[in-house]
């Protein structure tokens, strides 16, 4: 394999005091406050950034959902009109799918994958600021529609026609449209950036099969993403086209199919599904052995089938679509192809079950998390072999029973998988363990909460309930199950606003206190990212780790004395490195990220309101691209490049393809 | 061929009246109402009414067994152990490690096998059943004039639009079309435009109900004229889309009479929860005297207030509504332009020709005739002027005793849009408007003649 | 010690990246990455390639599918444009107008609407800007700055005529009644082709910037990754055009 | 210095002028060949299955020579931008295909 003689010694003391020179926009410089989060090309911040983004946006689409679940809770509420329960649905099923977990994925991808592969940072940092604030930016777009004329009210999946200008007039689709468009500006870029970052810059030694199950996740679902996104753009570049500039691509009249829509946002959106929950999945898999002291259960295994669900998942997308008039040749062809897919998912449940098996579990609050994660899934696992079988899915589909399916899959499967994962690293995050017996009892809430809310779900789609429903009659009887679905949902709704409870009230807790240090392994864990101090220095690594085994970290600690068992020979505190950054140079922080990004609402309301606001839209995003590619990646670059360049291999001016 | 003469038979006779047709048509329906619909969960789709909806049924039952299997096995197992393997995080001894096992690939290989052998062995079934629910009567358009065995059955073209329903008996048998393109063949492409249906005036056009014979196989051809819609009776079959621009077939076939209800279940607009449907099933006589009395023309009413209501209906209506009747002053055929100057986007409103003979009406949201408990003022929306089918089973006493719900329909003719949520606003750019306008300028007296006029409607 | 399955599935995935060496002297610099980089100890890099290339490659293979949605985008817009065509559809007939549209109807194709020898003329154009971007890298990479400044501007030059017939044939296009608005078929090709022409646009403006570069004397031998990047880039916009104008123009 | 190392190795590993004329004049000559064929008046896979060869010829000598990925192979772990290039291209031309065929032919 691989050997380790690459490995890089760091030259010790050789801290470069920067400067700046290009004026008002120049380069911050050790900016601070505000500042320095809104210019900081750090992987870290961003992540946080990340997660903290989309926890508001969690809160937004939280609020709408228990909106939907107040007007649904009697018969014949009229708590909602029609109009505002449409606009309500439609914000809460975007705004979750697109902008909570999704970005809560992103938010681990950027935190932990540099840190689980050794890595100083990703392999363009100001790239990656900018993903995060073109993704904020459509986001917010998105949100203001609350504020303009009403959301949109074509439901996250908005099939054409009904999201035309004359089925769907204001500009309520408009916001869906110019929002997800530039949002998936910022997945696209993030997704080059991250498979770059996983195939070039792991440490000497880590192959790709010493990686971590996190990582290799990422690595997939950034595929899935590199590919998908730009499906999604076409169709959306259409639909702009359309209801802006008067194309005519789903105008029926003109003899326009339909079912162009729904193939294009499908081919998006299938691997979309995937793309959120292979993360949590990664997620569970780190949790799961440092929790069970075991290695994970057939590491390839896992690997791969997370690979083949990726694969599988391009193939799929038209189970969405049994009843949409395929014809039965397709119908067959996708009925078995969807369920196939449930091979590699059943491997990767199996895989953990044996993870456990025999193993001496710490039920922590992460790992409850964990469990709660695989068993959830599988029931949601389950329905979904239920709807692959066509002639089932034609009862099924559009009805609450599709409804109860994806929530088991989003909320019990990755959103349990993304609470797990905070609870797990928000040590390595801030330095500070959440409270573990508040999270018990948030655990415990969003448990029953989620299958209060969700299962009955499952009984109202099979009674007949049709999803998209503004209001239903009492004779049609669903009435109790509703109620009890609601009665869930508020619990719910307060188990998962623990998470944040929980996280100021143990960071009061940790500065009270004196901020202890929590130490770099408070679990005891397996990855090389516990082997810096908690809470991550800046430069992440002093040194770059050399990696000889998967799960090096836990290599590191256990090693077999004379009679060959394994016995704890380091503890972790002893091998941790000391957070010591003398003379590491890093990425000095940028303004033009965030100004590129907010650069892009502006001509998306240009698009929507006046063509006048495309000119400064559009110079803002020029001066903007111009100011990135002329300013040097950072502050040494530039001067350096005072005494020449003769030495340099790559160069001050080399972003210029970087935009 | 049998409706078709039956029909004619009736046509030649002259001789049916108002009071015989309301005993033909009105009395079984609104009995089988009763009879049949005291289920409090009448969109179950776990309890299957016809052919169709008993194959998916039967597919899916032993499946459901298995998924209870694998459920008990991982959940269930899951849990266990957990909880078996759990230890004290706190007194944990770090030397005290659990066997350090990395994998087993044989292990690894069997569970990788055998769910794609048993997933494997399933589609087997799942793919028969595809392409079984797609059988149907005439797998071939029928070439003009042809009357083989191959064209026999009923056919019914269903039209969704926002936010109700439109249905087409081909009473003729020769298609829903004129051979427009004169290929000798009648199918989908005679249509002139994809959103617009020069059909044959031939045939019988009702909206909302979906009558159909019990214990046959009645071929649908689903299509759309604004956005897309998803026609679907649970009891009697899955559903389908209706795509605009796109002719979808599909089938429903109910064992025994009764009256089925739906719901449309593609997300279609602002009152997307406001569109319902029904299929009644009638025994196969009484659905031939149906079907004949759609297919004649609406009487001229003799009673002085609807004969104002007619004219009222005239001056009002017309532009969107159709009234085929044989006043002699040959009230309203299709006129040949009729999509022309219709200010809506589906350019098209229910034909009221038999209004009468419906249960419902407004997207089947409210019920035509009221059971003896009901208040029919009674304003709060919209919970008690939905049709309470539970209610009308409750009273099962004859068919007499259900009275017209003027209330609602005074209030439906007069402003439409404050009952179900439309909009019936013009644009003014592109001249398009999406429901019924409101008619503030008609009096409380000619709301009540408009009333009495739809009531001679059966 | 890791178990063996692990191991080989190794094996199976580094071979399946092409490496049959071991990463010995994967001591290469940072040869494009903006990561912060002390001098001669740059990053790790796993596999040893350039962080840019890479990040090109993906970028593009990323543009393999937002193309292949257009292209099916506009094949089936063209197909039920004519269907409708055809069968008289009023919304349609009259859309073109004239002399095109009679033909059109008589042969069943949009086939009338392109001039075949101007369009294979501005492809020529196109393809042979690719070779020219060729040269200029070639130049670069062997420190005649002189000549990849020449080759450089006649690939910006190229690529400017090409965009300069892209607008000539839409003005002819719209004069000879084929709208944006008008029909499928129009809002389809205008669509497509002008996506393209973004792209081209684009890369022409990448192409000015790396000439400013060059007449200041800082595009240089260690720098010719930047004129690679940028010659991935407009190659493949290159590649899209041969399969637009096949597709598009010569298949009717 | 490693740079220049690097950059010789991507010299060795790059076509000559003379190889990249010579495509040059076979794209060229391949383009004239596909017009000049849409005029033969030929129909239906005679005329549209050479286009699409000689469509995928050129696709590929741009691709192999001008994108160096013919050359980029010799590299160590180059054969990965091919990897790349190809999965986007088999991926869009199957699934793009897949949704042409349920319209076209309605099964």
């Amino acid at each position: 394999m691989a050997s380790d003689n690459g490995q890089l010694a760091l030259p010790p003391g050789s801290s470069v005091t920067t400067t700046s020179v290009l004026g008002a926009w120049a380069r911050p410089d050790k900016p601070t406050g505000l500042m320095n989060w809104v210019t900081t090309v750090d992987h870290k911040k961003i992540g946080i950034m990340y997660g903290a983004a989309s926890l508001f946006f969690l809160l937004v689409g939280g609020v709408a959902a228990l909106m939907i679940r107040i007007q649904l809770a009697t018969p014949d509420s009229t708590f909602l009109s029609g109009d505002a329960y449409n606009r309500v649905y439609t914000m809460h099923g975007t705004v979750m799918v697109f902008l909570v977990v999704m970005p809560i994925g992103a938010a681990f991808a950027n935190y932990l994958m540099p840190l689980q592969i050794g890595a100083r940072d990703v392999a363009f940092p100001r790239i990656n600021a900018f993903s995060f604030w073109v993704f904020l930016a459509g986001g917010l777009m998105l949100n203001t529609s609350w504020f303009l004329g009403g959301g949109p009210d074509g439901g996250w999946f908005n099939y054409a026609p009904n999201n035309g200008i004359i089925y769907s007039p204001g500009h309520g689709i408009d916001f869906w449209n110019m929002g997800l468009l530039i949002a998936g500006i910022g997945s696209m870029t993030g997704a080059v950036n991250l498979i770059t970052t996983v195939i070039n810059m792991r440490a000497p030694g880590m192959t790709l099969m010493k990686m971590p199950v996190f990582t290799w996740m990422t690595l997939v679902t950034q595929f899935l993403l590199l590919f998908a996104i730009p499906v999604l753009t076409v169709a959306q570049v259409l639909l702009a086209a359309d209801r802006n500039f008067g194309a005519n691509f789903f105008n029926v009249q003109q003899g326009a199919d339909p079912l162009l829509w729904q193939h294009l946002f499908w081919i998006f959106g299938h691997p979309e599904v995937y793309l959120m929950i292979l993360p949590a999945f990664g997620i569970v898999s780190e949790i799961i052995p440092t929790f069970s002291r075991k290695p994970i259960f057939g590491y390839p295994f896992m690997v791969f089938s997370g690979i083949a669900i990726g694969f599988m998942g391009w193939g799929v997308w038209a189970h969405h679509m049994f009843v949409s008039g395929l014809g039965p040749l397709s119908v067959s062809a996708f009925t078995v192809g969807t369920m196939f897919i449930a091979v590699p998912t059943g491997v990767k449940i199996l895989n953990w079950l044996f993870t456990m098996w025999g193993a001496k579990i710490i039920l922590s609050t992460p790992m409850l998390f964990s469990i709660a994660l695989v068993t959830q899934f599988t029931i949601g696992g389950l329905s979904g072999v239920s709807h692959a079988i066509a002639p089932h899915d034609t009862q099924q589909t559009d009805t609450y029973y599709i409804v109860a399916h994806f929530h088991y899959v989003l909320f019990g499967g990755a959103f349990f998988g993304f609470v797990g994962g905070i609870y797990f690293w928000a040590p390595k995050a801030f330095g500070f363990l959440m409270n573990e017996r508040f999270g018990k009892v948030q655990f415990w809430m969003m448990v029953i909460g989620f299958n209060v809310t969700f299962a009955p779900m499952h009984i109202l789609g099979l009674q007949g309930m049709p999803r998209r429903m503004q209001t239903y009659s009492a004779v049609q009887g669903f009435g109790m199950w509703n109620m009890v679905a609601s009665i869930g949902a508020f619990i719910l709704g307060i188990g998962t606003m623990l998470t944040v409870v929980n996280l100021y009230t143990s960071h009061r807790a940790w500065v009270r206190q004196g901020r202890p240090n929590v130490g770099a392994d408070p679990w005891d864990a397996r990855t090389i990212e516990w082997s810096i101090p908690s809470p991550t220095p800046e430069h992440n690594f002093d040194t770059d780790p050399v990696v000889t085994h998967l799960d090096d970290w836990w290599h590191r600690k256990y090693q077999k004395d004379e009679n060959g068992k394994l016995r704890l020979v380091h503890t972790g505190e002893e091998l941790a490195q000391a957070g010591n950054g003398e003379g590491v140079h890093l990425p000095a922080p940028s303004y033009w990220p965030i100004t590129l990004a907010f650069s892009l609402p502006i001509i998306g309301y240009g698009v929507m309101y006046t063509f006048w606001l495309l000119i400064p839209g559009i110079l803002l995003m020029m001066a903007a691209l111009f100011g990135w590619a002329f300013e040097p990646a950072d502050n040494l670059d530039l001067d350096d490049h005072d005494h020449g360049h003769d030495d340099q291999a790559g160069g001050a001016e080399k972003e210029l393809e970087t935009v | 061929m049998s409706i078709r003469s039956n029909l004619e038979q009736l046509m030649r006779s002259r001789s049916f009246s108002f009071r015989s047709l309301r005993r033909v048509c009105l009395v079984p329906v609104l009995a089988l109402v009763l009879a049949s619909c005291a289920d409090d969960k009448p969109l179950n789709t776990f309890e299957p009414r016809g052919p169709k909806a008993q194959d998916v049924y039967d597919l899916m039952n032993p499946i459901w067994y298995v998924m209870l299997v694998v459920f008990i096995l991982v959940v269930g197992g899951g849990i266990a152990i957990a909880f078996m393997n759990r230890v004290d995080g706190d007194t944990l001894d770090p030397n005290d490690l659990p066997e350090q096992v990395h994998g087993n690939t044989k292990l690894e290989i069997l569970w990788t096998i055998a769910p794609a052998v048993l997933l494997a062995g399933i589609s087997v079934f799942v793919v028969d059943d595809i392409w079984n629910l797609e059988e149907k009567n005439d797998p071939e358009p029928c070439a003009v004039g042809e009357t083989s065995a191959n064209c026999d059955g009923l056919d019914v073209m269903v039209i969704g639009q926002q936010w109700w329903w439109e249905y087409r008996y081909d009473v003729d048998g020769d298609g829903f079309f004129v051979d427009g393109n004169g290929d000798g063949v009648v199918d989908d492409r005679d249509r002139d435009l994809p959103l617009e249906f020069v059909l044959d005036p031939d045939d019988v056009a009702t909206a909302t109900e979906l009558v159909i014979p019990a214990g046959e196989q009645v071929d649908l051809l689903l299509t759309s004229r604004d956005v897309i819609h998803s026609f679907w009776i649970p009891r009697l079959n899955g559903k389908r889309d209706t795509v605009p621009g796109r002719w979808h077939t599909w089938s429903l076939n109910a064992d025994s009479p009764g009256k089925y209800t739906g719901w449309c279940t593609e997300f279609c607009g602002l009152s997307h929860a406001r569109m319902r449907m029904s299929t009644i099933a009638l025994e196969k006589d009484e659905f031939e005297a149906w079907l004949a009395n759609q297919a004649s023309a609406a009487e001229v009413p003799s009673d002085p207030e609807a004969m104002a209501g007619r004219e009222l209906f005239a001056a009002n209506c017309m532009s969107c509504h159709v009234i085929r009747d044989d006043g002699a002053d040959g009230i309203i055929d299709y006129p040949d332009d009729f999509a022309a100057n219709v200010p809506l986007a589906s350019h098209a409103a229910p034909d009221l020709t038999h209004f009468a003979s419906r249960t419902t009406f407004a997207g089947g949201i409210y019920a035509t005739y009221l059971g003896p408990g009901t208040d029919p003022n009674d304003d709060a929306f919209p919970a008690e002027n939905y049709l309470d089918i539970s209610e009308l089973a409750q009273n099962p006493t004859a068919a007499d005793d259900y009275r017209w719900n003027s209330a609602e329909l005074k209030r439906w003719v007069s402003n439409a849009p404050s009952r179900k949520d439309m909009h019936s606003e013009v644009d003014p750019e592109s001249g398009l408007g999406r429901g019924m306008l409101p008619f503030p300028q008609l009096t409380d007296e000619q709301l009540d003649q408009i009333v009495a006029y739809l009531a001679t409607l059966d | 010690m890791a178990d063996t399955t692990t191991d080989i599935a190794d094996d199976i995935v580094d071979d399946a990246m092409g490496s049959t060496h071991d990463l010995t002297n994967d001591d290469h610099n940072d040869h494009g990455g903006d990561h912060g980089e002390d001098h001669g100890h740059g990053p790790h890099l796993s596999l040893g390639l350039s962080n840019m290339k890479l990040a090109m490659w993906l970028f593009l293979g990323s543009e393999c599918l937002l193309f292949g949605a257009l292209i099916s985008t506009y094949l089936l817009s063209k197909v039920n444009f004519l269907q409708e065509l055809v069968a008289g559809n009023p919304y349609v007939v009259g859309t073109i107008g004239g002399e095109i549209e009679v033909e059109m109807i008589a042969q069943n194709s949009v086939e009338p609407m392109f001039d075949i020898p101007f369009t294979s003329a501005s492809s020529f154009v196109l393809l042979m800007s690719s070779l020219t971007m060729v040269l200029a890298h070639k130049a670069v990479l062997e420190g005649d700055y002189r000549n990849s400044r020449v080759w450089l501007a006649a690939t910006a030059l190229l690529g400017s005529v090409f965009i300069g017939g892209q607008v000539y044939e839409f003005t002819a296009f719209y004069r000879e009644g084929l709208t944006y608005t008008g029909n499928l078929f129009g809002s389809a090709f205008y669509t497509l082709t002008g996506f393209h022409g973004l792209h081209v646009t684009g890369g022409i403006v990448m192409l000015a910037a790396l000439l400013i570069l060059s007449s200041r004397g800082k595009l240089q031998a260690d720098r010719a990754e930047t004129v690679e990047l940028v010659g991935l880039y407009w190659h493949f916009v290159d590649i899209v055009w041969v399969l637009i104008f096949t597709i598009v123009y010569l298949i009717p | 210095m490693a740079a220049e190392i690097d950059i010789h190795a991507h010299d060795d590993s790059h076509p000559t002028e003379k190889q990249y004329w010579v495509v040059f004049v076979v794209l060229a000559v391949l383009t004239a060949v596909e017009v000049a064929w849409s005029y033969m008046g030929l129909e239906g896979v005679a005329l549209v299955a050479p286009l699409i060869i000689m469509m995928v010829v050129k696709f590929l000598l741009v691709a192999g020579v001008f994108m160096h990925l013919y050359f980029d192979t010799k590299i160590l772990h180059g054969r990965l931008f091919w990897w790349t290039f190809v999965a986007a291209i088999i991926l869009a031309v199957a699934v793009y295909f897949t949704v042409f065929a349920t319209f076209e032919f309605g099964i």
